[in-house]
């Protein structure tokens, strides 16, 4: 069984809803700025920004 | 069913109309009005209707009396047909500039013309459901806003409605060819407009008029021509009042438009379509609406906007209005969600 | 409703199936899969399907079971999947290039791989109403054809049909940027590609073999990339036999398509869309046809189509077949009549 | 340096010839004509040529006397207007259809109206340096080829001449929009042209007799107006003589060109411009030929040609005629070789 | 005769430095260096100078000694080049953005590494005649401007250097898809990037520091994908100071560019072209600028400027740049106008 | 009252509806190759084609 929490997504502060079986590492999506965040703690849980690659358009 | 005519029927605007009419599961399209096409079939001059009607334009003077009337013909032009043609429909719904605006002076200095009827003027709501749902339920005068207008409208909005940003406000529109309808001058030649940049308007656009009106902001407009045949994006430069931050922004317009049925909030942080962007949105009444603050912790928000002109900017809006009016669900004939890729 | 679910999800043909199911009146989407986007939402892929959906991305291993499967991954790996996907579901669709033809050898040579099952070719059949609605009714493995093959057996199938044409045909299609698919190689980069006139089969093209298959013609095929992100047009030069009239052509396009949904013959005199042509069908799943004779009086004849090749060259017309297949009204979710302008 | 004037200065391929001559170091433009412009300067309508000169247009009546006329005036007028500006130069260098064809009866077919000159067609030379080279460096009366029949011509010449193919051929064109010239028609309306893929001629085109007279062969041609504004790609389908082979066919493209400055062939097995496309030639004198011949072992050959219509279409084969005329280094003022991307 | 290399030529910038090259009068293309591409000819990559050149690629460990070495390759990887590529050449002119900035802090923020050569930055002159001539006159580092930063520079300078206008500016760009490079990633797909309207950069693009650096301005900086392939167009929005007149900014523009071979100022009142547009400039080395004041006598100023980004915006800058450098006339090899239409 | 009957269009053969009150010189269209027909005469109903502007595209 799963139960589900929320968290703040550290880029927009929308609340992410969070599996409680999640673990260290997996990446998530915030469901409005869409970013992808990394589970960086599981007890609570706390998310990070995921790194990037560099977008490079335009010269 | 209910008994519709479209006046102007043989543009681009009246062809849209038609499109999303003939899909509406409760409007008969009973009359096409075309003054050069009468007697000849609709899916001449708009052939992506070919093999969904029979029907053919008729003149002016054909016309009997309807449940409803659009008008999508050209400003100044508008204003003169209205009083013969509003006795033939309980409901008139204009697209054109001429019953946009509330305060007459103003038309006359934004439109080079003297208002012919300003005492009807009051008697119009606008046809924009996000800004006027409440009114436009029992309306039976009804002026759509401009197609750049309803953008930078329905980006601003959240903003002003909360009281986050300054009044001053540079409204950037940038549009396709078919926002200067079916007319064939120099500057919609094929071979000069492709894959221009042209800011055709650096100052002083009408539409600023509309969205002072609606926001209480005061706008500066500019307005580039780029390659494109439907699509409008307005990208307005804005200044967050003090203390204002991103994230009040963001709740700002969640709140706003978690129950709007064709506005969507597109302000991501991946992906290639982070930011509203029209091409996704051709032949959809979605208008998207985004904001980007500036990383570096400045004041500077932009609010940016993406429709189809054609559509959400015009025939949709206006159909949707119909819908708010007759108390129908608003989705109803415009459910289309637009392409990807395309 | 009945459950579907979409491999190749991700894919512009599995974004297109997905726009059309998730509009369609009896159809739920349960599943779409993509290998590189599990646990993601659709609308990131897609932006277009935003707020229509909240629907995530599953991996083929979370796959259960479904009424009907659409298949829209790349050929060859299609043979590999389909004997272990196919018992997830009543029906199956394929939208690739794996079971189209009947005949191995003939796939061995277009293909240039040995077909994996070709045990399992004789069960498919033609995902084409036009052709064969009768055996679509009953049948629960299904191959859609190629989009340029449709374009070209609807163009020929009321000449061959009638008997009115001599074998060897020339088909010239032109094609827009999404029909390669969402992979981003050299050849699709917008720099290359954008106003390109690319001759990229000068013979032997692959759809060849279906459109033989299909019309029993000879067909020689070229294939030329123009400017447009959708839309496969097919100029196809045939030579009418002898004492065959042009309004013999008229009469078997009309009759061949009278009662057909999806089909419109359009060759007219005057206008300015005389022939079929794909950009006033973005979306749609509309495939025009048309004709044109040589007016000198030789026995030289133009057979032209044109579709939206994600559309009735691809997803709509699969979604057409289930609605076939499903006895329901073949109209069901595909009536988007397409825009103009555009 | 020699004196020039230009009739018909104010459209595209008067613009062009301007642009071509102010670079060339031994011509001076001493006239433009323009009923529409008379005393603007030539940088208005040609806004590319700012900068580079300071010339104004003049009236027909304002003309003197020059070394070389070029006339980019529409065909029916030219041959009313050559009697009375002949007189004005030494050598005239027509550029619209009217003394193309040696054939009076036939002008009148193509042309719907008889020739008003037909004395006068005997005294001009074709202006397309590679079939006429000789002959042009004596002409004082020359005609210069139409686009779309100098991409045929230079593509089936190389095999006509040896005498390797069939005479049937079928001429299939495709056309950017300057083609059409800078006549605003709802035809050339940016939302009307844009994306097209048109077929405006079936058969019948007037081009068809050019490709007769130069090469003999007997063309049915079909033209089709794609997205670009400049460009020309003709791709001819023809059939080889028994026993003819694509290392026969290769062998007489090169012998043919070898020393052409102005035609390349483009023929390859790798990479993406592996046979003639008009983008990368916009601007450039050079025209494309290439040629693909049937994998299968049948006797089909495609020749492929690609040119920039205003210029080795028109103006630059022109110019290039000019400087053959003058006995002048071929290439002078046409140097340069077109862009990448683009 | 001068002999040249050029490293990064596979690219798009490199293929335009190498069309320039091959075309310039006093200058031999000695070596061409790709990775990708050792031994093959430039013209596959670069099939524009098909029949212009026999040159193949060579390997960095093939170059010897030249006159002068032109960098064509991405930021933070020439950084690590120059090193052991300069002492091979007299004169070095890069155009990456690794030696633009004179502040390694600032390059560390903008380009998200530490700059691994600081001790370099002060070697370099800045690759911008209409900004540095005379310092150009005697350089061997020469750095030029990035494409977008290089039309705003050219929009302010005469603004700036005049003290007309307050420091904060408003930069919009647009652009055409090359200017990403030869890059075919998902975000360059035609069928993603054509017709987009794609705000890529929102504020604290790294252009925004060369601007400050040469304006000594305040720029904020946004960037948008627009369809086009080649073309930059910069929209400055800038506030005049106290009293200053429209008539004090078209005489500090007149002033400022009088003399210069590629600055024109375009400001109109008339005509299709009115204010700078891209697309009349493709292949061109002319930057357009111009200006458009607030009729409403507000202290707004709009400050324009369009440039095609591989050519003014770089490889044509590069060459004008070395033009200075040796004393040369500085139109030498540049002389192309641009097209119109196109 | 019109009453309605049909005549062959010249240009295509498709059968083209009439009113009975059509005058001469009116124009119908055809409703399949949508040509402009001229009524040449009316009782019976004669169409000919009616001339049409050249179009003149590429070159
Ligand atoms: N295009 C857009 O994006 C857009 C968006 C929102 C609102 N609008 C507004 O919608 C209206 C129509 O625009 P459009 O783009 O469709 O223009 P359009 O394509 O030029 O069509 C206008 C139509 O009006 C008819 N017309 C012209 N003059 C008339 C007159 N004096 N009296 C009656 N009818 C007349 C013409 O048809 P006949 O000659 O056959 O009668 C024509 O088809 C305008 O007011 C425009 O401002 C346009
Ligand atoms: N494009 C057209 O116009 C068109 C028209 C008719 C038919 N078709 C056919 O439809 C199919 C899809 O075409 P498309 O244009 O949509 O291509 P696409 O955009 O490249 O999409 C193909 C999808 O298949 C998935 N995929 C790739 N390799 C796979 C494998 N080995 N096993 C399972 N899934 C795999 C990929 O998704 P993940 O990597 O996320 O799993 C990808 O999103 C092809 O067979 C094509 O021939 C295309
Ligand atoms: N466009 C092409 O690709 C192309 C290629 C090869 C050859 N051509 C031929 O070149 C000629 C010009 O074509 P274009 O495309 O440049 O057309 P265009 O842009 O329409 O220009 C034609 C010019 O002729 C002038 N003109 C019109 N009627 C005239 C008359 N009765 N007497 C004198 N001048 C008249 C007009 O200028 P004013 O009204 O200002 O006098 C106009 O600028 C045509 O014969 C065409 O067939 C065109
Ligand atoms: N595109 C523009 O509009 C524009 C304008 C002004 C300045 N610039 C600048 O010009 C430079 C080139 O841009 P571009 O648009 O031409 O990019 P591009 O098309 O991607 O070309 C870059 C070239 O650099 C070579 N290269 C890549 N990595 C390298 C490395 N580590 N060491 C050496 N060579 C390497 C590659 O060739 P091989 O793999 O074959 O060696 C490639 O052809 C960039 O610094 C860019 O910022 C671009
Ligand atoms: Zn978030
Ligand atoms: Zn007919």
């Amino acid at each position: 069984m799963t139960t589900a929490a929320t968290t703040a997504c550290p880029e927009c502060t929308t609340p992410v809803s969070t599996e409680s079986d999640l673990r260290l590492s997996e990446l998530v999506e915030c469901p409005d700025c869409r970013s992808e965040l990394e589970v960086v703690a599981t007890e609570p849980v706390v998310l990070a920004l995921a790194p990037e690659p560099e977008e490079d358009w335009g010269e | 069913m209910i008994r519709a005519a479209v006046v102007g029927a043989a543009g681009y605007i009246g062809g849209e109309v038609l499109r999303l009419l003939l899909g509406h599961p409760k409007v008969e399209v009973a009359a096409a009005v075309s003054s050069r096409y009468p007697g000849k079939r609709v899916d001449g001059p708009h052939p992506n209707l070919r093999g969904t009607t029979d029907l053919a334009f008729c003149t002016e003077e054909q016309l009997d009396s309807y449940d409803v009337l659009f008008l999508a013909t050209p400003h100044r032009a508008t204003m003169k047909l209205l009083p013969r043609l509003a006795p033939k429909a309980k409901t008139v719904i204009d697209l054109s500039g001429d019953f946009r605006l509330r305060d007459a002076e103003e038309f006359a200095r934004r439109y080079g013309a003297e208002h012919t009827r300003p005492d009807l003027l009051g008697e119009f709501t606008t046809g924009l459901p996000e800004l006027a749902r409440e009114q436009l339920a029992g309306a039976d005068r009804i002026a759509a806003p401009g197609c750049m207008a309803t953008a930078a409208i329905l980006a601003l909005t959240p903003l002003t409605d909360a009281g986050l940003i300054e009044p001053d406000v540079d409204v950037d529109a940038r549009t396709g060819s078919s926002g200067s309808g079916a007319t064939a001058g120099e500057a919609n030649l094929h071979a000069e407009r492709s894959g221009s940049m042209r800011l055709f308007a650096t100052s002083g656009h009408r539409h600023e008029a509309e969205i002072a009106q609606a926001c209480g902001v005061r706008p500066v407009m500019t307005a580039t021509g780029v390659e494109a045949v439907r699509g409008v994006q307005t990208v307005c430069r804005t200044t967050l009042r003090e203390g204002v931050t991103e994230a009040d922004v963001r709740a700002a317009y969640r709140r706003r438009y978690a129950d709007e049925p064709f506005v969507r909030v597109v302000a991501q942080r991946r992906g290639l379509y982070r930011l509203p962007e029209p091409k996704i949105l051709l032949g959809s009444n979605f208008c998207d609406v985004g904001f980007a603050a500036d990383g570096s912790g400045s004041r500077r928000l932009l609010a940016i906007a993406a429709l189809d002109n054609l559509v959400k900017g015009g025939a949709g809006n206006a159909v949707q209005s119909l819908n708010v009016r007759m108390g129908w669900p608003e989705r109803l004939g415009l459910e289309f969600p637009g392409l990807h890729p395309v």
